[in-house]
This record gives structure tokens, C-alpha cells and sequence, in this order.
């Protein structure tokens, strides 16, 4: 008897992200765990801490929405669509409040992740040798090779208090199956104390079975299973639904205008009861936009004992 | 008539009450786990060295890494993943270990008997153990044979270190070590950091005397030694016909 | 006639002659490397710091992870992969990275206009942009303005040091660091350690002095300084039909 | 147009492996790349370094063969089925010669892959504290964490001059994939100066693009494809044979006693030209009791752009 693990959205925000946690989002473009970031928002989480590699609409909308207190990211934009107008304020006038950044590269992020999920006090890479980000922050240090006169810089381990991703497809258990873009979901959810995974789909136990080398995530490090259909709109889910560029495109004119900000938010997320509202309000006709079609992986075989 | 390998199989099997994880090998840890998991640990999932999680064998396996322990299974990891996120991790509540010899702090050798640098036997090493001994939160050790070949005063190489020798290095180890043994004789158990392994219950018609004799160490002896309860008809009905029906393991 | 855009991917793809693997941002250094791998560099492979190796995309991506990038690649890798055994590995030959400052010996900031703690401006930041500079054997940077504004004298804050930059801190990096850079006015390039960037060609019609005058450090220029070719109508063709038909980024 | 790494096995050893080399042979139980050692055996090469963490029967062949001089690893033995004959007369009487051995554990040989193909000057790891290893390894030694007053142990970076492994297939411009147990092979590539991958069989490129996210190796990390099915032997690949179990078992005997190991030898790799004929005088009979059944991987939908 596998434990079941599944959850509504709702249940599942409650009973993990409570207010002054730590809480890593991650998705690297794909499957960006936006639905999950609207439902911290109608909760009123705050004091947040947010670890997400790529700070982008999700985080300008928890910032807008007064969750967070401090960031920790390796980059904070608007993919290559523009700003994040709240970021911005927030960053460069303290408006409304300030905001606490810790700031690493890509790589000190996956690294941090690494970290955590092995339980090492810290972890080696070759980034940040004459660049001004360890000196604004303490954290990125350097340790001596004891086989050489090299030094390297290090990070600290991440060990969030949860971490939430989102993902193509689950079974009850929590075993989770990802592709396309993996990104560094798996050790993001390895380094939390806690993990919810966020899915397109809960699936039979036998098509995860059908194909063990998918499950990117085993079900021993995940804490809540949560089906929520387009869960990563505005980014996309490889195979499900396409990237809603145009919404990106219009973030940074709808975050530039505080008011605009507001009214969004308003209409969008706390004018919303759940995700199922929020995608029901955008209409069948704008899902259809978004439709792929078919390109199915060959299958391959995995034998069976004769 | 029970076999010793059906008594072991049975004694450690109830060890595993309510835990979630274990790392195992093949053979009697398998079949403990397996008994386990229909008895007294129904949501216990076998982790494999190889990187088999949450495996649904169609047969019983033959190795740690066994075809039939991949088609069908819920995740296969890559060793990286396998030994670092899941291992050191700290995702493994108990994990089992073999060895040549064990002392009394429950350290285990596995690499040679005499000397490392020209051994009368070289045995096949750490493999993993030394990780699992580290890692998982505590470490069960099923030894067919109890005599003072294997219980020694002193190991003659520590390949996988108890919690003790770490710390006496200033390095600490996130599990308890060995806190369980179950050999032939009976099962020896400690609570961790400090506590040599005591003994703690015999099997029917053996003494204390009997397994102080075939210990090599002065053995401490729990107040209490109880007598273990034989396997049940349940235990051992679940154990010939749905574990091993083929009697693979179960000779 | 000729857009800036078709000017500075032509350019920027005749220096990819010969490489065999680019990590490349969506824009004109996914133009550049599309086209170079239509003339010039038939083996060259494009990675992206999303994952994916060896794309074939049916669209023109919108952006280094679009889904296109992935459907019908040749392999799609987790991100510690990609950064870790690809990029630090030292398995990119170029790498292409834009940048709000350079100076002259290329090093470039992505941070903040003004200072860190209460910017004028905040910038996205690194990204990988650090790790591109630290385990490229080379970068190449293609900037559509050249003015004083981007070409400083002084960065405001040094995202990604070039190899001088680390080596003063007693660290080695893999690569040369900033190469080359690509303007609207020319070329400015570098050998690697020591070496500033220098004026070694400006497109028809710009002169020596312009640039000097566009850049916010005393620019040194090499002796011999060419015209750049025009792009030929095959170029062009290629550049049109074949790698954005849709004109999305030729704008 | 992709590169054609496409090549012979007696090529491919001809080209990658020389004299004194360091060589990793990778492939966990699953996929060992025994055809190669056979080759390597067969081309009389010597004082090879063998990189192993598991050194089985394929290592054991290539001491009786002669080439070896070293030997870094991390479980000497037959799997659970015996003893290595010839590697116990090496290490236990210096007989005909003494074998340098150097040991680490399991976990330890992983991260020194890691550090290797991430170009790192060591890698950390929870193990060794307490264990008599490093007394007769000097390369494990111990970091201090700047974070805290924690100590780790550290192993330094393997750089093999050439890796070698077992594949189900691969593209003939290197992309590998794998499924099943994987392993540590795509760390044993990326950390070797040059790869040669061996596979049951190289497929069009539209099998390898069909499901990306099964190229465990790229092709940027590939120097050599040869195609070798059933090179695995007496290992087993998933989907395509099963393991030889009886072979394993009667490994034992056979290098136990030194002149049943030679005459072993001499008919089963001097005495077969290549691989192909060693796999036709083993005999179709015998193949068909490894054969396996059909258990077929669920296709999933990468999409396409509509």
C-alpha cells in the first residue's frame, strides 16, 4: 500500500507554506509554479523568504500581493520580455517596503540546491573569481583544495522549509514525471524539508510504472501530490500547453502602473476563488491558442522475464 | 520444520515496524523487507544501491540490480542521485549491512582479513556500506553465522565506521549506527552513541552462556533477555508462498 | 537594404568559422550561430542554458527554453548537467553574452546602474552570464549600441569579471574571457590575459574616430584596422529565408 | 550535418586506448562494457590504470590478460555470486606481480567522477569519518567548511584518458541514450579527456529525437560510436537480453584455478576474433534463454507548434 498524498491546492498552501518560511518555486521557464504562487497570495502568507532561481511574473505577483520579505535569486526579470515593475519599486525605492536580496549566478543557485539535497556544508564552483557579488554578498565564500595552492569559491546548502514545483504528471504516491525541461526541480525538492508537487495530471500507478526512468522526483521525497490543470500558466507545460508570450510581453506594462498592478490582482487572483476559476475566467477560446499538437516518444522496451 | 534463513528472515522483518525506507541487498534483507512490508510496515518501500526505488519484481531478484527489479518499478535513480540526494541525503531510515567481522561499537569490516597491504583474504570492500553506515538514520547487520570469527574483540580493518570512530575524528554522522544484530543465536541491539551492542533476546533453546561463548568480545547482557518468539504460521505462510515461493533465498 | 540586425549576425557568424559548440542567448546570437552553421561552421551545435543541446526547432524560439527548442532535440539536459558538465566542464567553445556595460578589458556588468545597495537601475543580474565568462574558452559579445552609456570607462558594478579581473584574485579561469564585440560601428577584439580590447575593424562608411568617440575609454586601435565586408546576397539569403523567414528578430 | 562517429570496436581501442593509459570502465551490474575489455585484452595492451567501481569479471579478465597495472575502485568482487581469482592472487600474493590497488567506497568513486566533469579540484562527501580507508589512501583527505566548525572529507577529481561505455543506443554523432539503470556513466564520460561508447545498436537520428529526454550522453561528449550488440555479456542490457547468472556463478571456478583461467582465456578472447564471433560460438540456443519479453515504455507527447 502506497500512502496517498494527494490534496487540493488549498490544503495543500495551508498546511506547508506558513508565514515567515523559506519557500523555493522553482521551473526554469517551463512549468513555472504559478498557480501555486496565486493560492500563497489569496492565503495573505507573509514574511516570506523566496528562493527562486529566475525571479519573474510569480514573484513580481508575491510581491505585489506583500508575501515576501526577502529574495534570494540569480536573476530578476521578466524573462527577456521586460521588468517586474514591484521588483523594481521595491528594489530601487524601497516602495512600499524594502526588499532583502541575496543574490548569487545561476550556478551558485544550482549549486546552493546541490548542497541541500546531499547534505553538504558547502559546495565548489568555479563562478564568481573577480566578480563584485561576494562582496555584497558574505555568503559566497572560499576554500583552500587540499591538493593543491588552488582556491575555489563555495556556497552555502539551501534547505528550504518547502519547496513547491509543478510537473506534467504524478501518481498518488508522489512518484512525479517530468519532461522536456528538468531543470533543477528534482534537487530543489530533495534540499526542502518539505516538498509539494503540483501536477498536470494524476495518473495511474501503471503509467508511471511503464516507464521508470521518467519519474524525476520518487514518491519518498514528496509530502503533498496537488492536480491542478494549467497550473503554470503564463509558462508552459511541454506537451500540454504553450507559453502565453503575449501575457509576458504585457507584464511589464501591466507591473510598471501600480494601479494597473492592483487591479490586476484584484481581478485576477484575489477575485478568483482557485486556479479552476482562473482558467475558466480566461476562456476555452484563449486556451485553444495555446493547444499543442501531437509528437509522441517512441516507446522503448524494458523486457519482461520469459 | 523452519529453516534459519526463514527464522532470520521472520526476527528481522518485525524490526522494521512502521518504518518508510530501508536499504537492502539481496537475500535475507529482501526477504525481511518484503515480509515487512505485507506484516508490520505496510508502507515500507525497498530502496536499492543500484538506484531501484519502489520496485514491483515480477520474480524475485537475483541481484541488487536485477532486470526484473527495473521493468515496473516507480523510479530508477542515477548513482549520483541514488548515493547523494537519497543516501546522504538522510532518506534512509534503516539500511542493512553485511560484513566479515563486527565489534562490539557495531563498526564492520568488509575489505580484508590481516593486514590491508597484503591481506590473507581480500574481501570485496565498502561498496556502499560505508555510506550506509553514515546515512541512513540507524543499520540492521543479518549474520547467518555467530562465532568469534565474526564477533571480534578487534577488527582487523574498519572499512564502515559506527558513530563512535567518527566522532572521536570531530565528525558527526547523522544515524545511530548498527543498532540491530540477528544471527542464529539471537539479536544483540544498542541505542547509539556510547552503547556497545548488548544482548538483548535469544532464540528459543539457546542460552546466554551459549552466545557470550560465540562472541568475542565480553558481551553485555540486557536485564531483560527475552526469548524471541518463533515465526508464525502467518509469518511464515506470507513468507514461503508470496515472498520466495521459489525458494530462492529460503534454502 | 540592410537592417543593423542582418549586419550584426552576419558579422557575428563569420567568427563562429570553425567552432564546434556555442551557448547562445535567443536574438542575434541564435541568428549569428543559425546562419554560421549554414556557411561557415557546418558542426557547430547550439546549447542553451535551459538545457537543451543539439535543437531543431520547426519556430524560431521566443526564448532559450521555448518548447520548440525541445520537441525533436537531440538531448535535454537537468540544469546541474548543463552547468555543471557542459558549461564548467569546459565543453563550450564560445559563448555569446549581451551586457548594460562593458569595458575595455571586458568585463561586464548586468547588475545595476548605480550602486548595488540603492540602484539607479536594477538590472536582471547574472543569470549564467558569470559562468559563461568563467568556463567559455571564449565570449563574444554583440551590442546594437555603441556609446558611452555601455562602453564605460568604469563599470558600475562587475557582474561578470573577465580573466584579468580573476587572475588578480589568484584564481585561473578556463577561457580568454571577452574576444570579441560586435557594434553597429565595428569589431573590437582581445587576444585573452593582458590584453585590452582594441579597434580591428569598423563597418563601410564608420570612421576610427567615431568609435573613439562612441567608447568611454581611450580606445587603443591595431594598425592595420579593415573595412568589414558587407554582408553577400548569399548571406542575406540564407539570413531571410532560412534561419527567420517570419522576420521576428530581423526587425 | 552532424559529425560520423561511427567506428569499428578494433578501431576504436586501436585509437582511444594506448599504453599506460587510465581507463574507466563503467556500468553498474547493468551494461558493463565487456566486449571492450575483450578488445582491449586482444590488442595486448599494458600498464593500464582500470577506473571501476565495481571490479568484476571484465577486470578480473583484463589482470589475466596482462594490462593492468593499477587498480582504482570501490568493491572487488564477483557480485554476490564468489571471488575474483586472479585479482585475489595479485592483491593476496603479489602473483605473478603485485597489483597497485587504490580503494575508496562507492559513493566516494562518484564524486570523484563528479568532481571530473565539473572540472572541480575535489568533491565533498559524508563518508570516511571514522574508517580505516584513509590511513591506506592518502588522496581522501578533509576540507573545513567555512560556514561552521565542520570538517569533510574530500576526494580529488578522476580525468580519465579515455572512458568506455555500454549503451542500449546512440546516434552516429554520439547522442547515447539509456534506460533502465544508468548509472554513472554520463559522469564517467564527461570526465575523461576522450569517450567511446559502445552500443547494442545505433538507431536513426528521429529515434534519438523522439524523446530527448532519454540522451543521457550528448554528443558533444563522444568521440567513438561502435555499434556491438550483446557487448555486454555476461551483464545484461534492459529490453534487449538478460543477465548471464550462471556465468557470474561459474566465474568462481574458473579463475580460481589459474590454468582453467588461461585456457578460458585463450578460447573466449584470444582465441575469437572480435566480439561477433564470440557472441556466434556461444550459439543461438544459448541466446535465447537470456532473450526477454516485450514491456513497453508509455509514449508521452512532447507537443509541436500548431
Amino acid at each position: 500500500m502506497r500512502p496517498d498524498k494527494t490534496t487540493s491546492m488549498r490544503e495543500a498552501i495551508a498546511s506547508f507554506v506558513r508565514d515567515g518560511d523559506t519557500v523555493a518555486l522553482e521551473g526554469f521557464t517551463h512549468l513555472i509554479p504559478t498557480a501555486a504562487g496565486h493560492e500563497i497570495i489569496r492565503q495573505g502568507r507573509r514574511n516570506l523568504t523566496i528562493v527562486r532561481m529566475t525571479a519573474d511574473i510569480v514573484v513580481d505577483q508575491l510581491l505585489a500581493g506583500g508575501c515576501v520579505t526577502k529574495l534570494v535569486s540569480s536573476f530578476v526579470g521578466n524573462s527577456s520580455a521586460g521588468s517586474l515593475g514591484e521588483l523594481r519599486r521595491r528594489i530601487e525605492h524601497a516602495d512600499p517596503e524594502p526588499l532583502e536580496f541575496e543574490e548569487y549566478s545561476h550556478h551558485g543557485m544550482i549549486c546552493r540546491y546541490l548542497a541541500g539535497a546531499q547534505r553538504l556544508p558547502f559546495f565548489p564552483l568555479r563562478s564568481y573569481a573577480g566578480s563584485d557579488l561576494p562582496s555584497v554578498n558574505p555568503a559566497i565564500r572560499t576554500v583552500s583544495s587540499p591538493y593543491s595552492d588552488e582556491r575555489i569559491h563555495v556556497v552555502p546548502p539551501v534547505n528550504p522549509d518547502v519547496t513547491i514545483v509543478h510537473a506534467q504528471r504524478a501518481d498518488r504516491a508522489g512518484n512525479t514525471q517530468i519532461w522536456g525541461l528538468t531543470g533543477v526541480q528534482a534537487e530543489a525538492v530533495f534540499a526542502a524539508h518539505k516538498a509539494v508537487v503540483v501536477v498536470e495530471e494524476i495518473v495511474d500507478d501503471d503509467v508511471v510504472r511503464s516507464d521508470p526512468n521518467r519519474t524525476v522526483i520518487p514518491a519518498h521525497a514528496v509530502d503533498a501530490v496537488v492536480e491542478c490543470p494549467r497550473g503554470a500558466h503564463p509558462s508552459f507545460a511541454q506537451g500540454y500547453y504553450d507559453r502565453d508570450n503575449a501575457f509576458y510581453r504585457a507584464w511589464s506594462g501591466i507591473s510598471r502602473d501600480r494601479e494597473r498592478l492592483r487591479e490586476w490582482m484584484a481581478e485576477w487572483v484575489h477575485g478568483t476563488a482557485d486556479h479552476a476559476e482562473y482558467v475558466a475566467k480566461l476562456g476555452e477560446e484563449f486556451w485553444a491558442g495555446l493547444a499543442v499538437g501531437e509528437a509522441m516518444s517512441l516507446p522503448v522496451n524494458y523486457g519482461r522475464r520469459l | 520444520m523452519i529453516t534459519p534463513s526463514e527464522r532470520l528472515s521472520v526476527v528481522a522483518s518485525r524490526e522494521l515496524a512502521g518504518r518508510r525506507t530501508v536499504f537492502a541487498g539481496i537475500g535475507l534483507p529482501t526477504l525481511a523487507a518484503s515480509l515487512a512490508h505485507l506484516t508490520v510496515a505496510p508502507e515500507l518501500e525497498i530502496v536499492y544501491e543500484s538506484g531501484v526505488c519502489g520496485a514491483h519484481p515480477s520474480h524475485l531478484p537475483e541481484t541488487i540490480a536485477d532486470a526484473v527489479l527495473i521493468t515496473g518499478a516507480e523510479a530508477v535513480l542515477s548513482m549520483p542521485a541514488l548515493f547523494g540526494y537519497v543516501l546522504q541525503g538522510g532518506h534512509i531510515d534503516v539500511g542493512f549491512l553485511g560484513a566479515a567481522q563486527i565489534d562490539r561499537w557495531g563498526n564492520l569490516n568488509s575489505s580484508v582479513i590481516g593486514d590491508w597491504h597484503s591481506p590473507k583474504v581480500r574481501l570485496p570492500g565498502s561498496g556502499g556500506a560505508m555510506e550506509v553506515m553514515a546515512n541512513a538514520r540507524e543499520v540492521f547487520v543479518v549474520m547467518r553465522r555467530h562465532d568469534r570469527r565474526s564477533f571480534v574483540d578487534e577488527l582487523d580493518f574498519c572499512t564502515s565506521p559506527g558513530p563512535d570512530r567518527a566522532l572521536a575524528e570531530g565528525i558527526r554522522p547523522l544515524g545511530a549506527g548498527v543498532t540491530k544484530v540477528v544471527t542464529e543465536l539471537g539479536i544483540l541491539a544498542r541505542g547509539g552513541v556510547g552503547e556497545p551492542l548488548r544482548l538483548v533476546a535469544v532464540q528459543p533453546g539457546v542460552t546466554v552462556a551459549q552466545v557470550r561463548e560465540a562472541t568475542g568480545w565480553a558481551l553485555e547482557v540486557a536485564d531483560d533477555v527475552t526469548e524471541i518468539e518463533p515465526p508464525t504460521g502467518a509469518e511464515l505462510r506470507l513468507l514461503r508462498e508470496d515472498v520466495d515461493p521459489d525458494r530462492v533465498y529460503l534454502r
